[in-house]
């Protein structure tokens, strides 16, 4: 497994970038995985706001949030997504937001 | 920002000449010979298409040769058909014969078409698939290597016959509806990798993947993972598909399942999906001898005993499966017997059976 | 590491084209591809896959196209560590220009293994195994010369249709127009997963099925006519003269028994009775064609075993006529996206969740009214809902 | 202690003398006239059957009347066929005709063999059953006064046409495959007397009563009662069977629903279910004119398009249900396409249907 | 309260035999019965049924034969405030002697309203409506003229049986002696119900079925027969002769298309494929008969839709031979209850059992090999067991 | 409903004899009951054996338990049950021992 410094600290990340430590994901570490994965950086609001809501949704339900709901509940349209993290919900916001990488749906 | 949604070529494009001029206007066709087909438009043009066999799994330079080809015979331009196999369309007749020897000057087999079989539906297997209780290439090769004859038409059937392989329970190529579909299937209950389950897998998609509910929270609070209940496992490897940490794969369980008599055309009969004859046979690569004469035995006895114009499925429903059994030889087992969902539509509720 | 790979060389011998050879070329150039065939003596030697679960990689823009991959083993196989593949979206009926086509083949000799699928089974090129890096180039360089890739993930999967008008007699409708249209209408579903899960669609130009839509496609469009078959008696007579035994193989054959011989002429004598099943057809190509009010039939609901089983598509539209701009398709298609989006769970195709809720939500749910047609049968059971009263 | 475990009479005791003399030699039979059957034995002798309709709902003194006629006729003996209809069986030829005279004089019709409408299996309704969507004997008596002609043997039909009726989803006397089923339905929700919830009812039991998990536990653990999720139920009563505190019957909801084509015998086709056409007609007693002419509609329309010695599943079954609907003029209605477990079954999966 | 009874009255018109003139003979000698005809009308105006949910009465030693039943509204009819009914297990084939009947008759006259269902749906004999007190007395009574209850609860209820050998050319089994035989064997689990729920056992003679055994027993016993039909050709030419359409009605119909006319002569031609159907017996009565090698197939399942929707038997063992004692069906069926009585949940029949848990388990259970005769077609899902390995 | 007097206790009762009041049951209601129904009252132990059992089974279970059961676990033959109870488990032990009138198994 691939090691790499996020936020000053040592991660297991997998190939495609996801943290196999979730329990050590801050908010800063979001910031320092966003650099490959969101349009600006730092984050701006609208990209928080999505990281914030996929993460708190995992917390709760233990899945990532489905893509309707997403966009629904955070009033985004889905190319407005893909603008803010270019690889998509999945591959982009997920990682960010520190979750497991997605086999299913998002 | 990157080029995006300009989608696949505009199909017009691509067209050969004697397409695009016919285009609608087909009238009727003829088999010239194997392989051959004549299409002969209202306009009174004709085209010819030569097909052959390919494996699918290709190198560029290949498919530059039948670049090549095309471009020599066919404006350049050709296709490839549902099944994978090329195919040169001209409107001279006098194109066929060289056609034919460059595409034998290349290796690939003129054929495919009428009442043989054709090339298979396949998926990745080995070659690329994490979840392959199978290979998919390395059988395909094995199996077409053997059903040659009725690809090249030295040999025919009653009716088409077609062979698909998936190398796994996802079944990629929908070959459930096929006449004889080569599945490959583990038969070992999935391990668990308590300790990466958080951090590969979603907890509650992990449960939902499995079509018995085999897997349930893990009874140790304390432990954030799962257990599967052996009893209700069959092995379909969903989970694995959903969660990294239940691998399935087994050098010794994994292997082959046979399935028969699936259509999908509405010619005569409704489709119908195939059904399971075989539940195992070892994988024993590189050339799986079990299956192939399995496949063989299969197809002659139906070669000798269907109707014409009979397909396989077509053929067994009227002679019934306990006749198709007896046949074949393939000795009948508990796990012929469905006990999923649907089972009990598949119960004989009649007297009417044949000894 | 022994380097010798008896088990695929076997592979090369054999009447039927060799995949290994395919390999052996394209490592002559590729070290990837070099490698992949040593992964692949090693998967026959330990009858085991070599390749890890997953991978989550792709282009800007996009959330599908690519499939991840990467090696378990990557000290023993360094050169395809990572090997994903990029699915392209074929040309509607797999026709190709050459030229354009080999545009395409030097995009990818360029930047990944050179070695592909013509075609995978959903009917994309596949692009066989390339590195995170080339991803983004590769996709820049083939919308630069007109290709776009195609599905993957919870979206719209690249649609294909049969060969259709461009050389086939039966075909009821225009299936290269369909799919090249409802490819360009849907990119944004195609290449934006939005749904719960894969969704997809495929067209047939008549009940022959030439591309499986019926088994494999949560919307299969098939061809059909709402008159009567047309028979042609020069035709019919030809075939006689011949010898054809159009009494034994066609007439006995017809599932209805809506033909009868007459005095030597084959007529459709219970037209009302015909299910165009095409087998009269396929046998008397020179004889008898469809009619001529043409359009087709929508089913819904096909797909692979997972979860509950394998599914064919079921009638929901017996007649739809298909002119472009498919206005009346594409409504229907969104409605029912809208429908399965909405209720469907993570995972969950249109199908089982039709099943899981039951087919009078779903038609409620894209106004269509229930028809015979839609089933072999009524239902056996007295479970019956009257949540609208009775 | 009282006498228990005796058993039924032998049966031996209880057979005519033609009867236990020809047992087990009989070589072929003849239809002699409606309600008159000859069997010829090898031995040679003959016994000839008189068969007469009834009421099933019979006092002590009719079946002292039918005693009568067989002590005079068939030397103290007669039977019972499994469809309700007394037989008397005689060896004497010259006894038929005084037979046919006895049975009319105390009011029954002489018939139901053949190709025609027997009596019809039923079950208590009003008369005695708590469940009861509808009723029985008042229902069957109004139906059987339209179809005595194809009874008596006036009418006859392509092949035997059995209907049967069940009071409720129960259905007792498995009517399930019947030609033509009137069965009894609930359409509203359950109601729940949680009060005596406990008093009258196991709580495990009511839940798992629930063919479709529509009862669940109160939310309110004070409660010791269920709730019913109204989406879910579809009325089947199942929880009412199990739990008198969820009564279900409703004056304007309950009623009728019509199955038809279903058959039992393994001649030609295997049997098959009934399968619903009419999904609800309203009670409308004492003679239930919406039910009994649909009946009539779909008899008739049977008569005049079925072939020789087709039931009526077999004659949908070829022309298709498609045809059925509009032939019958029956609205075809969401409710006739399932929705249950098997459902996926029944759908149309082929482009073959009829316009 | 009004008397008048106008919808009764309006049932004792029309062409069919009336219930309700037998409701107005009981009721010149039975209050019960006079009730029973104003709580008719009630159900009628009110489109309700008057009776109570369950009751729950008996007889000593037994748990079963009586079915409790009180009235919703005992104010309102006093004489049917308990008005229960008692099921007398009936003699093989419903045949009966007269003057046995009549020792039946009275005691029920004596004791009860005087009605009852020649025969209940199950086969019994039902009388209907009596109260708590007489019911033992009736059973005292009823036994000493050598009559018992039949079953009721979750038991085996009371076997029934075609007429069969008694009146039947077609009889390959001795149904009246096995149902008899049975019925004596297991008096015990007739009469104490020990189950998780009812279970059924009906045999009928041969393939038409005439107890519609396949469709309302959990085990059904159908007659049949091993080796081949039997064609008499002097018999096939008297139907020929008689202008009997042979070809049409019967070679054409034969389901298998196993008949063939040759020369005049009627022959099975491909004796394989007779799935012994019945169709050509029953056309040609005199000309053909069953094979002489007879005996039974054994099928399980049938039931009514409760929970899962109705069953039909479906094959467990294709022929078994049926001779006194019946050892062989014995020891089978008590195999399958021990198994069933062990695993199967409260109400939960013994093909709902084999459903949850698979048909496999019920073989082991049994000690059955499977064969193919036990399904239309094996299965589709590949959802496979190997609890056994590979 | 009827009305009966049990142990002293006014008690309603169903036709068939079934209490109405559950929660007013006890040992000697269960002995007042057992005069219709067991064979031999007082009861014998083994009687109350059997009514212990199906009260504590329908105690913790909510449920009557299954005939088979209730012979296996108490190593009673189903007609000894029958001499004991003359009216079977349901109609007769299960009354005694003041469960809901059985509508299922038992
Ligand atoms: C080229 C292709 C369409 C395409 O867009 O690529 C095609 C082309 C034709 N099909 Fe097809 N079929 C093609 C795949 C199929 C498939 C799909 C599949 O195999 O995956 C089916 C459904 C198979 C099934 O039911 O399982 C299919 C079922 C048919 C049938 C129905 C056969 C039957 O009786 O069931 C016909 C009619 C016939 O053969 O008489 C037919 C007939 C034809 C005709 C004769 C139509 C015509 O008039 O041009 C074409 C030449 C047939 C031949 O190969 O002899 N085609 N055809 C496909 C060639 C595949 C290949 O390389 O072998
Ligand atoms: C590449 C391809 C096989 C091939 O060699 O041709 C393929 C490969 C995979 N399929 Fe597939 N499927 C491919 C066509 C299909 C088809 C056929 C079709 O589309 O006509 C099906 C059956 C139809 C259907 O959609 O049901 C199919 C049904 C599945 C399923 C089961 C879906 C289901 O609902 O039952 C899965 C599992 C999943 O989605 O997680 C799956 C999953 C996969 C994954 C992504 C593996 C996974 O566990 O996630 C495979 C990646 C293999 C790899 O590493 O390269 N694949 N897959 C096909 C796509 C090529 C293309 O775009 O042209
Ligand atoms: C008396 C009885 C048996 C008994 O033990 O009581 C009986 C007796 C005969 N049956 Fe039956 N069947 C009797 C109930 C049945 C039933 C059960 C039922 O209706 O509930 C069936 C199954 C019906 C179904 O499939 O739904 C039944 C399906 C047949 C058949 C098959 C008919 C078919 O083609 O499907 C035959 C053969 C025929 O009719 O040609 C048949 C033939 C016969 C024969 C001709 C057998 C013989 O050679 O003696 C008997 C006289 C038939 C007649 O009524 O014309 N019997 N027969 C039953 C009379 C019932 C009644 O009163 O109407
Ligand atoms: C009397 C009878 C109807 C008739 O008028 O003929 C009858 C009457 C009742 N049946 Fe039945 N069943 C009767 C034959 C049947 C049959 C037919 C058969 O046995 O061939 C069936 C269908 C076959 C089967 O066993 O599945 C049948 C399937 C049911 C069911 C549903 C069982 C199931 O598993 O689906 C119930 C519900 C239950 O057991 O709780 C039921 C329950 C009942 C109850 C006890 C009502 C209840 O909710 O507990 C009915 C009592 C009515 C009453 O008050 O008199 N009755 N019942 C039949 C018995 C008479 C006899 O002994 O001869
Ligand atoms: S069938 Fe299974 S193993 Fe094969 S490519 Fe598809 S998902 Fe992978
Ligand atoms: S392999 Fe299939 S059946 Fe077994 S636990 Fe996984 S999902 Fe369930
Ligand atoms: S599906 Fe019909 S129209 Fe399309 S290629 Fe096949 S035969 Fe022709
Ligand atoms: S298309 Fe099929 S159903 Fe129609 S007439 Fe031809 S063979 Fe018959
Ligand atoms: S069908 Fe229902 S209502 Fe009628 S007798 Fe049976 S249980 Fe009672
Ligand atoms: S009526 Fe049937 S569906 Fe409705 S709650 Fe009761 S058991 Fe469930
Ligand atoms: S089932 Fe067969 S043997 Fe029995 S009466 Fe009917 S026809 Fe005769
Ligand atoms: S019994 Fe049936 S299957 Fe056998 S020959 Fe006669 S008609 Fe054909």
């Amino acid at each position: 497994m691939p090691k790499g410094i996020l936020a000053g600290v040592e991660f297991e990340i997998d190939e495609d970038g996801f943290i196999q430590e979730p329990e050590k994901w801050s908010e800063a570490v979001a910031e320092d995985l966003a650099k490959d994965e969101s349009s600006i950086t730092p984050m701006p609001p609208d990209q928080w706001r999505l990281v914030n809501y996929i993460r708190d949704y995992y917390l709760q339900f233990g899945v990532a949030p489905p893509v309707r709901m997403l966009c629904k509940k955070n009033d985004f349209d889905l190319k407005y997504v893909y603008e803010m993290f270019p690889k998509g919900p999945a591959a982009g916001a997920c990682k960010v937001a520190g979750l497991p990488k997605p086999t299913g749906c998002v | 920002m990157a080029t995006t949604d300009i989608g696949p070529p505009d199909y017009k494009e691509m067209l050969p000449e004697v397409i695009a001029k016919n285009y609608g206007k087909w009238k009727y066709h003829e088999d010239i010979k194997p392989g051959v087909l004549k299409h002969v438009s209202e306009t009174g043009d004709e085209a010819f298409t030569v097909r052959c066999g390919s494996p699918r799994l290709v190198s560029v330079d290949l498919i530059r040769d039948l670049c090549d080809i095309a471009d020599k015979y066919c404006d350049g331009h050709f296709r490839f058909t549902s099944r994978y196999n090329p195919e040169f369309i001209t409107p001279n007749k006098d194109n066929i014969e060289p056609i034919i020897a460059a595409i034998e000057k290349i290796g690939l087999p003129v054929g495919g078409t009428g009442r043989g079989i054709s090339n298979m539906i396949h998926t990745q297997g080995w070659i690329h698939c994490h979840g392959a209780a199978t290979d998919a290439s390395g059988v395909v090769k094995a199996i077409m290597d053997e059903m040659y004859d009725y690809f090249v038409g030295k040999k025919t059937l009653p009716q088409k016959l077609r062979i698909s392989l998936a190398c796994c329970l996802n079944m990629c190529g929908a070959i459930h509806a096929t006449d004889l579909a080569v599945v490959g299937v583990h038969t070992r209950v999935p391990t668990i990798d308590h300790e990466h389950m958080t951090v590969l897998c979603e907890l509650p998609t992990t449960q939902a993947s499995c079509p018995t509910g085999a897997i349930r929270k893990h009874p140790d609070p304390n432990i954030k993972s799962v257990t599967v209940n052996d009893d209700k496992c069959m092995y379909c490897g969903n989970c694995f598909t959903v969660c990294p940490a239940m691998p399935i794969a087994h050098a010794e369980g994994d292997g082959i399942a046979i399935y028969v008599g699936g259509k999908v055309s509405n010619a005569r009969k409704a489709p119908m999906f195939s059904r399971l004859v075989i539940p195992y046979i070892p994988n024993n690569p590189p050339r799986w001898p079990e299956v192939t004469s399995v496949l063989k035995n299969i197809v002659e006895v139906y070669a000798s005993n269907a109707h014409p114009f009979e397909r396989v499925g077509e053929w067994i429903e009227r002679v019934g499966w306990e006749r198709f059994f007896k046949l074949t030889g393939i000795p009948f087992v508990e796990q012929n017997i469905d006990d999923f969902e649907l089972a009990r539509d598949t119960l004989r509720t009649t007297t009417q059976f044949k000894w | 590491m022994d380097d010798k790979t008896p088990m695929m060389d076997e592979l090369e011998k054999g009447p039927w084209p060799s995949y290994v050879k395919e390999l052996k070329k394209a490592a002559k150039k590729s070290d990837a591809a070099k490698d992949l065939i040593k992964v692949q003596e090693r998967s026959f030697e330990e009858k085991m896959t070599m390749w890890k679960h997953g991978g989550i990689v792709g282009v800007a823009g996009y959330g599908g196209g690519v499939i991840g991959r990467y090696i378990s083993r990557p000290e023993e196989f360094p050169n395809v560590q990572a090997f994903h593949t990029l699915r392209i979206n074929h040309p509607s009926g797999w026709f190709y220009k050459t030229d354009r086509l080999r545009e395409l083949l030097d995009v990818w000799e360029k930047h990944g293994s050179g070695l592909c699928n013509f075609h995978g089974s959903t009917g994309d090129i596949i692009f066989l195994g390339t590195t995170s890096e080339h991803l983004q180039p590769i996709h820049d360089e083939i919308t630069a010369i007109g290709w776009d890739l195609g599905g993957s993930g919870s979206d719209l999967r690249t649609p294909t249709g049969c060969v259709g008008p461009a050389r086939c007699e039966y075909a009821c409708i225009d299936t290269l127009d369909f799919i090249y249209n409802i490819t360009m209408e849907f990119q944004n579903e195609l290449h934006r997963p939005p749904f719960p899960y894969k969704t997809k669609i495929k067209a047939s130009g008549c009940p022959n099925d030439c591309v499986a839509a019926i088994a494999r496609a949560d919307f299969s469009i098939i061809g059909t006519w709402h008159d009567n078959l047309r028979i042609d008696q020069d035709g019919v007579k030809e075939y006689l003269d011949s010898g054809f035994d159009v009494q034994g193989l066609v007439v006995n054959k017809c599932p209805t028994n809506a033909l009868e011989m007459v005095n030597g002429k084959l007529e459709l004598a219970w037209p009302e009775d015909c299910v165009r099943c095409m087998h009269c057809i396929n046998m008397m190509s020179k004889a008898i064609r469809p009619g001529v009010d043409k359009g087709a039939t929508i089913l819904v609901g096909a797909k692979a075993p997972v979860i509950h089983g394998a599914c064919l598509s079921s009638v929901i539209i017996p007649f739809m006529k298909m002119e472009p701009p498919y206005t009346e398709f594409k409504e229907l298609w969104l409605k029912a996206m809208d429908w399965w989006d909405e209720n469907g769970r993570t995972r969950e195709r249109i199908s089982e969740l039709i099943d899981r809720v039951g087919m009078r939500m779903f038609l409620r749910a894209i106004d269509v009214e229930p028809v015979p047609q839609m089933v072999y049968r009524p239902r056996a059971n007295p479970y019956v809902f009257f949540d609208k009263g009775v």
